[in-house]
């Protein structure tokens, strides 16, 4: 029975899992202290605020000390954009099909209406103030999306520019490459940020580049899960046209 | 002692609407499930002091996620159907 | 060890929640038939994930690693940002990876008329 | 501004990123910047292993923090190898893709775009010198093979896919709590610090982090349990694409799995189940290569095979042993490449891509034939050609090992490889032609690429210290990582 054999595959993994957060004991402290720099969290803690003058470790983190993991994130979402579209890719024949099915109310049109600007100001703060407050780059691009997400489900009609996503995706992917890339010309590494200046601890204007880039990531991911949402939508609804039919 | 409680409690709530999105069969409540998942998760992530992760499960999991797993049951079926014939129907149908 | 004080509590909640999570997830993935279902089980999978990335961050009475005005001292106290800043990376290429997956499931129920895992020929295994 | 390893990663993307507004204005770009990514791949590869020669192991900090804080990247004999053969392969795909999908140009954009991230991603995997960039890496080039996988909409490829989602989705799952694991045993993400910081971690946790790397990583490497992904996703992919799964994502997977067993932990302490998990692929793999009617199945098992032997030879875990498998590996990956750009063509235009459909091809197509036959020969390692001596060394080391059993194993196993590909290529020349079939002839580019695919397993196999010197150092460094933790830990940054 092959229910069973699973269920007693999870029971053995669960062991297993169980066995060795054993020797993580939850809650405390395995970073040694911030000032002996032992580890890799403590240097962060420590460094941060002299280092980048950043007030949100994790901005940090993202952004400066693993920049690199999010120009592969950033591509990663990017490859899914375009996978998704080569996968659910129609012929030019079949393209032109409406997304049909029920007009929606008027309160959610109005709503719609009246919630896109906040969303989408939401969204931007929580970008622009990454390095300051809780939240950046991902979070504020991903607001974005929800607020054109509401206007593509409120509105039938809602037309998304696609030359338009493609030209905010591509001009902030490369505007993120080529700030790393500055930083080699100038004879640093890639993503270095100390060829900018560093401003002061909690204000808007900190941390040297880490901003500009972490707006750059915003309006990339915004322009991207945005483009996943509609390539989904815009799919061919059969069945609820076969439904009309009947 | 009160932090504890609440754990314990976000802890149950969330076991119990994962098991819900497994065997629910209707699709729908079993994403909308998801998304309580995600929810108290993200509750979770700020009571665990990350708002950063907090902030972006809020965003991607319970809002961008549900909706793709939405859009996809749209354009699909609703139900999850243990009879092996009912494919077949459906194909005759369209057809 | 002691019995039900605040520490194991704690443990055994959040560990065991997201251990829980991640094998419930695993089983919706190897036993349901609906595709839509095993996209379900492995975005529970990923959920788990990242509760265990954050739960393994977390400090006793910790505060979150954003130095405020007030407050530059605490560096004591804060809690590790190193897997939040990575559960962060994991997130997002978990939201890429359900969506393909889902625009697979669209794709085959397109194909097959169906979303059930033993109807399409070739996903039998 | 010099050539530094960033530039494998830095130049594609901003490619890829660049690609999609160029195409708006002239289509033609969508198909050139990939081949000019490619080539400067090339330059890259040939600037840094000169460089390397020079002044040994390169190593490079991102964002200007030295090792153990930032992400670095680091440029070896060892990685050197498996970048530059993946930059060489990645290059002759898209010579020999170059007249793809002329008529559409939308799918041909994502074609090339996914192809180079493909390559870039595998070459990430190489020369990351971070346990979590790699993972990031192992999506990227997840993602694509997925797109890819399922590029053609007539045929079963979202099955494929979706199977390969499955497994690999699995995989990310072990790979992260692995990494996770470890990092709250040691503090760091860093693959030379970890090598350090590794005898820290109590020796149970130890063998559950690697059992979940073996695992994980075995998957991305078609080890034996998890490999079912393997022949759907060879199958149903575009032709030139099979070449790139077996010439470079495979081989990522394979790098991962060396540097964490060779640089991370210690190969003795999992030496021997690799062995055995190599050995049950191999034969599993070659039983079923024998059964498979589709032409691209079988290779794909006879992929599997040989990566099965390949990691044998990891599981031996001696320096000879470890260049007896690059050695393999890259033979595997040309000679491979060359079998899947000849069947491209000599099944273009058949549906069930069956062996039998291959019927008398000889007639028509004596040129693709005979490259087909040659690259046969040189799997199965017959002398004149470069599989004889990566089989060679590899018995020799097997011999060294005192594994003889393993011996007589392989050698079996070789008689069962001859066996289908020879029944292949007596189909091919022994039968009448079937005339109803239309016929795709390939152009110059196509031709150029497989003679250059011919030359080099021709070449190689008449004087293989074309490579063997590199290789041996290759193997050196590796086995040998103080080299490799030293340059890493305590590298000066300006």
């Amino acid at each position: 029975m092959k229910r069973f054999l699973v269920i007693f595959l999870m029971l053995a993994l669960g062991f297993y899992l169980i066995q060795a957060l054993h020797f993580v004991p939850f809650g405390a402290n395995r970073m040694g202290a911030p000032a002996d720099k032992k580890t890799v969290a403590a240097f962060y803690l420590n460094e941060t605020v002299p280092q980048t003058a950043v007030a949100n470790v994790v901005t940090a983190i993202v952004v400066n000390y693993r920049g690199f993991d999010t120009l592969g994130e950033v591509t990663v979402l990017f490859l899914a954009t375009t996978g998704l579209a080569s996968i659910l890719y129609k012929r030019r024949d079949e393209e032109e099909t409406e997304r049909v099915s029920k007009p929606s109310s008027t309160i959610l049109q109005t709503g719609a209406k009246v919630l896109f600007p906040l969303v989408v100001i939401l969204g931007v703060y929580v970008f622009v103030h990454g390095h300051l407050t809780p939240g950046g780059g991902f979070q504020g691009g991903a607001i974005i999306a929800t607020g054109f997400l509401l206007m593509l489900i409120a509105y039938q009609k809602y037309h998304l520019s696609h030359s338009m996503l493609t030209w905010v995706e591509s001009l902030a992917g490369i505007l993120f490459v080529s700030i790393g890339l500055w930083g080699l010309i100038t004879g640093g590494t890639f993503l270095e940020n100390s060829w900018f200046p560093k401003g002061t601890l909690n204000s808007l204007i900190s941390g040297g580049a880490i901003p500009i880039i972490y707006i750059a990531v915003g309006f990339k991911v915004a322009a991207e899960l945005t483009g996943v949402l509609d390539i989904l939508l815009s799919t061919k609804d059969d069945k609820s046209a076969s439904n009309i039919q009947q | 002692m009160f932090y504890a409680g609440i754990f314990s409690f976000l802890a149950l709530l969330l076991i119990a609407s994962a098991w819900y999105a497994i065997r629910q069969k209707d699709l729908l409540y079993g994403v909308i499930a998801t998304g309580v998942v995600s929810l108290i998760l993200s509750v979770m992530f700020l009571l665990l002091q990350a708002p950063d992760v907090a902030l972006t499960e809020a965003a991607i999991g319970i809002a961008l996620t549900t909706i793709a797993f939405v859009i996809t049951i749209r354009n699909t079926e609703r139900y999850e159907n243990d009879k092996v014939e009912s494919g077949f129907q459906n194909k005759t149908k369209e057809e | 060890m002691c019995s039900f004080d605040y520490q194991t509590i704690m443990s055994i909640s959040i560990y065991g929640s997201s251990v829980v999570l991640m094998l419930l997830g695993l089983y919706a993935v190897l036993v349901k038939k609906n595709l839509i279902k095993i996209v379900i089980g492995l975005s529970i999978v990923d959920s788990g994930l990242h509760l265990l990335f954050v739960a393994v961050g977390y400090l006793h009475n910790g505060t979150a690693p954003i130095f405020s005005p007030e407050a530059v001292d605490k560096v004591n106290q804060m809690v590790d940002p190193v897997p939040q800043a990575l559960v962060l990376t994991a997130i997002v290429i978990g939201f890429a990876t359900t969506a393909v997956a889902l625009s697979l499931v669209i794709r085959l129920y397109k194909h097959h008329k169906t979303a059930r895992i033993d109807q399409i020929k070739s996903l039998k295994w | 501004m010099s050539i530094t390893p960033v530039h494998y990663i830095a130049v594609p993307l901003a490619a890829a990123f660049l690609i999609p507004i160029l195409s708006k204005f002239h289509k033609e770009t969508a198909r050139i910047i990939p081949g000019l990514v490619f080539s400067y791949f090339l330059v890259i590869s040939f600037v840094l292993m000169r460089q390397v020669s020079n002044t040994g192991i390169i190593s490079e900090t991102i964002a200007g923090w030295r090792a153990p804080w930032g992400i670095n990247l680091v440029f070896g004999y060892f990685s050197g190898f498996f970048a530059t053969l993946m930059s060489v392969i990645g290059f002759l795909t898209w010579l020999y893709s170059y007249r793809f999908k002329l008529v559409d140009s939308k799918p041909a954009m994502s074609y090339y775009i996914l192809l180079m991230m493909l390559v870039t991603g595998s070459i990430g995997i190489v020369i990351t010198g971070d346990i979590f960039n790699m993972f990031v890496f192992l999506e990227i080039v997840a993602i694509s093979a997925f797109s890819l996988t399922s590029f053609y909409p007539g045929r079963d490829g979202a099955e494929a896919a979706f199977k390969y989602l499955l497994i690999a989705s699995f995989s990310s799952f072990l790979i992260l709590l692995a990494v996770l694991l470890l990092y709250t045993q040691t503090g760091t993400l860093n693959i030379a610090e970890l090598s350090t910081k590794v005898h820290l971690i109590p020796q149970s946790l130890k063998l559950t982090i690697l059992v979940m790397f073996v695992v994980g990583l075995g998957i991305e490497s078609e080890l034996f349990p998890l490999n079912g992904w393997a022949p759907d996703a060879y199958s149903q992919a575009p032709a030139p694409v099979g070449a790139v799964f077996a010439g470079v994502v495979v081989k990522g997977g394979i790098y991962a799995t060396m540097r964490v067993m060779f640089t991370m932990f210690d190969i003795n302490e999992m030496g021997q189940i690799l062995l055995i998990l190599g050995l049950i692929t191999t034969i599993i793999a070659e039983v079923a290569a024998i059964k498979q009617t589709q032409v691209k199945r079988m290779l794909a098992y006879s992929s599997i095979g040989q990566m099965g032997v390949v990691m044998m030879a990891i599981g031996i875990g001696t320096e000879d042993a470890v260049f007896a498998a690059l050695f393999m590996m890259f033979n595997h990956a040309i000679i491979k490449g060359l079998l899947f750009f000849s069947t491209g063509f000599l099944l273009h235009n058949s549906l069930t891509k069956t062996i039998a459909e291959m019927k008398g091809v000889a007639k028509k197509f004596p040129v693709l034939s005979f490259m087909f036959a040659l690259g046969s020969f040189a799997i199965v390692g017959l002398p004149p050609f470069s599989g004889f001596w990566s089989k060679l060394y590899f018995l020799m080391a097997a011999a060294d090992a005192k594994l003889f059993s393993m011996i007589a194993l392989v050698l079996a196993v070789s008689i069962v490889e001859i066996v289908y590909y020879f029944r292949v290529v007596g189909v091919m020349y022994y039968h009448q032609p079937d005339e109803s079939l239309p016929t795709k002839q390939p152009g110059l580019n196509a031709y150029f690429v497989m003679g250059f695919l011919a030359a080099l397993i021709i070449g190689v196999g008449v004087y293989p210290d074309l490579i063997t010197n590199f290789l041996h150092a290759a193997a050196y460094e590796l086995t040998h990582k103080t080299e490799y933790v030293q340059t890493v830990l305590t590298q000066f940054v300006r």
